[in-house]
């Protein structure tokens, strides 16, 4: 007998969304994980409130965490925590905006309108992706 | 015992509107529904209109919305229900024809699409293709599905958008997916990684908690996904 | 003649699906909370930061109230035990034999998680 | 209304249609029509399985299993035929199996194969494993099978549409009147060939396996028609249906090694057949349940017994009978094994009884299953429009509502799924032959008419007699004295009965006068083929003064061959009256003699 195929797994748009989603969801997991013990780390236990501690796990910028009380931030803007933020704002903007696009899309059901729709939200993404990045490197 | 039925009406010839009616009916408790729809019909209202054939849940007519829930309603007796208060709808998601009765076309329409037929081009053998006791069992769970509905109108992302095959036409595809003997595979892979394929799925059970063959729907559309997603079936 | 097969809302929510229908429909609502707090935040503080305009300012303020973190922390957590639930099932489908369990498992993270959060919270706004 | 043309049109979609049309379709443009979706027919519900002598388990040949077959029928089933069926059966449970039909295996990987009442090695007179099986759905598998068959062939469906009228011109099939249940209008199909395998009609009797949707209209319409129906005293009582609901126990669970109990606990088959005991042929045990209930020993007095498949019962007369598996070590069950192969039958208790197969024993009573007779055919599936073999030109049936006749006076276990799938396809090839050849018949400018009227006819009807009542009283009465024993006096009682529901029925309390999925004329409208199929049931029973088979007579309790080894034919003439006329049974190999199991 012959044997079964199967497709290669293909570069099929909802199948690498689909993939995308559980990646990145699994990413933000992880990324946040690293970020909340990070911050506990250093000292937030005793500098920090909630939303800051909150505010450094998602989005682990010293500007992020002005309002906090910890006595010298300048070191912890360095390179390492940059990268962690570049990769929660691009998996973040990126999973969001796409689950956005899939609850719409269930919503609206004419192809025209779809496409309007994905372009929309394309240039919202590319817009925060942009602010998110000109954030972290300018701070 | 007495129970009292609230049943969806319309009818298409007279009614603007659908409305709700009530009815008083002697029940035993190991009664199914589908008896109490049909005393109703017989003894109180011909007009009450609904599909049913076998009576014992092998044939998928009479599936409807049992107090909020998709059920078969020659598979639920008066007393699983637990209350003598049952309320009867037609099933969501496809259009009501009358009463109880909606229309399956979009149903079997998507059935249709994900090729649920054997496919293999080799010539066959002088006797049966052999297939071992465990290649049977991989895909014996799919194989029971009686084209009831209860999944997909039960799958709020069918709900959303009609489009979506849905679980029953999912199921119908693993069931040849995971045939040993099955070649078509790739083709229906191919057709369910679309847009309104497999991964309009989310997880949310219903349908597996519908089925009224208790087949494991969302784990048949997680295996699918994941031959789609590895390229490999086992 | 037939009615058309669009489901009302209404019709929707009185489905008695089980537990994972709901954590679906939380799912959802929690998702597009935070991409829109998260885009809107972002986009805020690029605003403040480069353009000084009022508008996020005004934005800011919204979001920084009570209720509207009380809502956020609630979308964080709900989502992401939720979406990991959905990534284990997703990625071992042989688990789905356990998805009650699953479901029990995930309101006995959620539930103390975010009723500590909360607590904490509320004591510190209460604090000053 | 709409006309629509059609080389072969087929009426019913269950698997005798479905076979028809898939073999039609090859060479004929082919419609299917259907009042129900077709996985809905009624051969979804079988469980057992299919006969066959694979020989995948241990010896067996197609013609122990012709023999089996004449022996079950009582000799009254014609040879001819029996022997072509049985000798086709495992070239057509392969072609199923190429179909994809996903059969249960054997650890060789070969189609695995259960024992069945009156299925014997000819040798030993030991139960012989012929039954294919897939678990306890076969029927189930067949049918989807057979349709996903038609969706990958591209047939043409007409669902939820009923024949309510054949057209005939000049003596021969000329299309079918059909309704289209969801706009209540009416359809003519205009063919050169009409396939007719609309199913049985066990919605006569009050505790049936049968579909509420099986009340033999084809059957019914042949017989407006000025066509005879064959043998219609003999349809057949399951031995084990569950009690009041008539839901049925398939006899595979005998077949696993189940018994008949009774309140004293006895294995009570030991004594009415010493040899195959719970697996001797249906008639038979069927008798031996309503003896033992009418002696007083049905469970606690009732109108039952048990069926007993606990593993320790079935260990228990397993090692008494010294029942052994085919490697020779001792017949051992265990609840798993069980679960594992009747797992069906195990929800249906679950469901239905609240009790636990494997822990509790089932209350089971025989229950009105399956029609023997039916439409008369040849081997090709030609109908046959008298006693003298005439063929009506155009016209073919098969499955449940023809009759080969294959199952003579008792059908076994297994072979009517056979039946259909081999008939079936026999319809099928032999009406695109025939439509090849022939020229459409001009349809006359009434063709509708008498449908119609028929449908105005209860649907203006004004009258206080509700559908159900009439129902509930035809089934009560066939099911007292036209059911497992029969006597001259109960049969005559149940005709005046009918008669006089007959007349009543004319008075029907019609609520829904509409057109769009008006399901109560249409129920009411097949209670009216129920009764014509009743009244002929009980006029050709009440003409056959002997014991054969399925129609066991208290009066008349002797197999009388000497003056009964023939087929019945009916007619309903215009005015309403009965007529019967014989024909001989085709006698080939087997001479006919006493029949003990
Ligand atoms: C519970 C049960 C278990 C059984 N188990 C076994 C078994 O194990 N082995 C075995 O060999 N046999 C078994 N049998 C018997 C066997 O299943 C049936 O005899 C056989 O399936 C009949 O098939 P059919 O194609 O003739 O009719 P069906 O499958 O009954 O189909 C009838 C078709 O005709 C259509 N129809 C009817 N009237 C009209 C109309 N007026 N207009 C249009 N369409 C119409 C219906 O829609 C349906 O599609 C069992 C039967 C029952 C009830
Ligand atoms: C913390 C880690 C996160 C995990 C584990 C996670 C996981 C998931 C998963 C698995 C899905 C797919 C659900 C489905 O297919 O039904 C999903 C959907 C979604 N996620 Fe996340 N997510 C996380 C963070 C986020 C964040 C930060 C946002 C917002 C920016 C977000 C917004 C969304 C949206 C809008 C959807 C679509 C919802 C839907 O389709 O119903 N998620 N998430
Ligand atoms: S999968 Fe279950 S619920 Fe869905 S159609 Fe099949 S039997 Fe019905
Ligand atoms: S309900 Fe729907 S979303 Fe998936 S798990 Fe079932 S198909
Ligand atoms: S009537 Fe057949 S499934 Fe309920």
């Amino acid at each position: 007998m012959k044997p079964r195929k199967v497709p290669t797994p293909g570069w099929n748009f909802e199948y690498l969304m689909w993939l995308f989603t559980r990646i990145s969801g699994a990413a933000m997991l992880l990324l946040a994980l690293i970020g909340f013990v990070g911050a506990l780390i250093m000292g937030a236990r005793y500098h920090m409130d909630l939303g800051t501690l909150m505010r450094w796990t998602f989005f682990p910028n010293p500007n992020h965490v002005l309002n906090s009380d910890i006595p010298d931030i300048a070191p912890w803007a360095n390179a390492y925590w940059q990268i962690m933020q570049l990769l929660l704002v691009f998996f973040g903007a990126t999973h969001g905006f796409n689950g956005l696009r899939l609850v719409l899309e269930e919503y609206i059901h004419s192809w025209g309108w779809q496409l309007a729709l994905r372009l929309v939200l394309m240039i919202l993404w590319l817009i925060t992706l942009g602010a998110g990045f000109f954030l972290v490197l300018t701070s | 015992m007495q129970v009292t039925l609230k049943i969806f009406r319309y009818n298409p010839e007279t009614d603007k509107k659908p409305h709700y009616e009530t009815y008083k009916v002697e029940a035993e408790p190991t009664d199914r529904v589908l008896d109490l729809l049909e005393k109703v019909k017989g003894e109180q209202d011909g007009t009450l209109t609904f599909r049913r054939s076998c009576a014992h849940g092998v044939c998928g007519s009479d599936a409807m919305r049992i107090n909020g829930m998709n059920r078969l309603a020659c598979k639920v007796l008066v007393k699983d229900l637990g209350t003598d208060h049952i309320t009867i709808e037609p099933l969501l998601g496809l259009p009501t024809v009358k009463d109880l009765v909606v229309d399956m076309e979009p149903f079997f329409e998507h059935y249709r699409s994900v090729k649920p037929f054997f496919i293999n081009n080799d010539p066959p053998p002088q006797k049966e293709r052999l297939q071992s006791p465990e290649e049977r069992a991989r895909f014996d769970d799919t194989t029971k599905c009686i084209l009831c509905a209860a999944c997909t109108t039960s799958c709020p992302s069918f709900w959303l958008d009609g489009q979506y095959v849905g679980p029953a036409a999912i199921v119908n595809a693993h069931r040849f997916i995971f045939d040993s003997r099955d070649q078509g595979a790739e083709e229906r892979l191919k057709i369910l990684a679309d847009q309104f394929g497999v991964f309009r799925c989310h997880t949310i059970f219903n349908c597996t908690l519908a089925c009224p063959r208790e087949i494991q729907i969302t784990k048949a559309i997680g295996e699918v996904r994941k031959a789609i997603a590895t390229g490999r079936l086992d | 003649m037939t009615l058309p097969r669009r489901v009302p809302l209404g019709a929707a929510l009185r489905y008695r699906g089980g537990g994972p229908m709901w954590a679906w429909i939380l799912h959802r609502i929690s998702g597009l909370g935070m991409i829109l707090f998260i885009a809107g935040h972002v986009l805020a503080g690029f605003g403040i930061q480069q353009l000084g305009g009022d508008w996020a300012i005004w934005y800011n303020t919204i979001y920084e109230s009570l209720y509207f973190q009380l809502f956020i922390y609630f979308c964080v957590i709900f989502h992401a035990v939720n979406g990991a639930r959905i990534i284990i099932l997703d990625t071992w489908p042989a688990l789905i034999k356990f998805q009650r369990e699953f479901i029990w498992l995930e309101w006995a993270i959620v539930l103390p998680v975010y009723a500590l959060t909360a607590w904490i919270m509320i004591q510190r706004s209460l604090g000053g | 209304m709409k006309t629509h043309q059609y080389d072969v049109v087929v009426v019913g979609a269950g698997g005798a249609g479905l076979m028809a049309a898939l073999y039609a379709s090859r060479r004929a443009r082919t419609a299917v029509i259907s009042k129900l979706y077709p996985t809905r027919s009624h051969t979804g519900a079988a469980q057992g399985g299919i006969g066959a002598a694979l020989g995948n388990m241990e010896e067996d040949h197609p013609e122990w299993h012709t023999y089996d077959t004449v022996k079950g029928s009582d000799y009254l089933g014609d040879q001819d035929a029996i022997e072509f069926m049985c000798y086709q059966a495992p070239e057509i449970v392969y072609e199923l199996e190429h179909m994809g039909l996903p059969f249960s295996r054997t650890p060789e990987g070969l189609i695995a194969q259960r024992p069945f009442g009156g299925h014997t090695n000819n040798v030993t007179g030991k139960p012989v494993r012929r039954a294919c099986y897939a678990a306890d759905r076969t029927g189930h598998m067949i049918l989807q099978t057979l349709y996903q068959q038609g969706i990958k062939h591209g047939l043409t469906f007409f669902d939820e549409f009923q024949m309510l009228d054949l057209i005939m011109v000049n003596g021969r099939a000329a299309g079918v009147v059909a309704l289209e249940i969801a706009t209540g209008e009416i359809h003519i199909f205009h063919a050169k060939a009409v396939i007719l395998a609309t199913g049985g009609w066990g919605r006569v009797w009050e505790i049936t396996s049968n579909a509420f949707t099986l009340s033999g209209d084809g059957a019914a319409i042949v017989l407006r028609k000025g066509l005879p129906l064959q043998d219609m005293e003999f349809y057949q009582f399951h031995p084990t249906g569950i009690y009041k609901l008539g839901i049925l126990i398939t006899e595979g669970v005998r077949g696993e090694g189940g018994v008949l109990i009774n309140d004293k606990g006895e294995r009570f088959m030991d004594r009415y057949a010493p040899t195959v005991k719970d697996l001797a042929s249906r008639d038979v045990v069927s008798r031996a349940i309503y003896i033992e209930i009418r002696e007083g020993r049905g469970i606690n007095g009732q109108r039952y017994v048990y069926l007993d498949v606990r593993p320790e019962t079935v260990n228990k007369y397993a090692a008494l009978d010294g029942r052994t598996r085919p490697d020779g070590s001792p017949y051992v069950v265990t609840a798993e094994e069980l679960l594992a192969k009747l797992p069906d039958i195990i929800d249906f208790c679950r469901t239905y009884l609240g009790i636990d197969p494997v822990t509790e024993p089932i209350p089971v009573q025989p229950t009105a299953h399956y029609a023997m007779g039916g439409i008369p055919t040849n081997i090709k599936a030609e109908v046959l429009a008298d006693e003298k073999g005439t063929v009506v030109p155009g016209l073919y049936a098969a499955g449940e509502t023809a009759c080969v006749s294959v199952h003579g006076a008792n059908r076994l276990g297994t072979n009517s799924l056979l039946d259909i799938v081999v008939f079936g396809k026999q319809a099928g090839i032999h009406a695109a032959e025939y439509a090849q050849g022939a020229d459409f018949e001009p349809l006359p400018a009434d063709a509708a008419d008498f449908a119609r009227s028929q449908l105005e006819a209860i649907r203006n009807s004004k009258g206080n007699e509700r559908i159900a009542d009439i129902a509930a009283e035809m089934k009560r009465v066939m099911m007292d004295h036209v059911g497992v024993f029969r006597t001259e006096e109960g049969m005559q009682q149940a005709l005046e009965k009918i008669r006089e529901l007959k007349a009543r029925f004319k008075h029907l309390h019609i609520d829904d006068r509409g057109k769009i999925f008006n399901t109560e004329l249409l129920t009411a409208w097949e209670l009216s083929n129920l009764l014509d199929l009743a009244e002929v049931t009980t006029v050709s029973a009440l003409a056959r003064k002997e014991s054969r088979g399925a129609h066991s007579r208290e009066d008349y309790p002797k197999r009388d061959d000497q003056n009964w080894l023939k087929h019945t034919l009916a007619w309903m003439r215009e005015n309403g009256q009965i007529e019967l006329r014989y024909k001989p049974v085709v006698i080939t190999k087997y001479q006919p003699k006493e029949r003990v199991y």
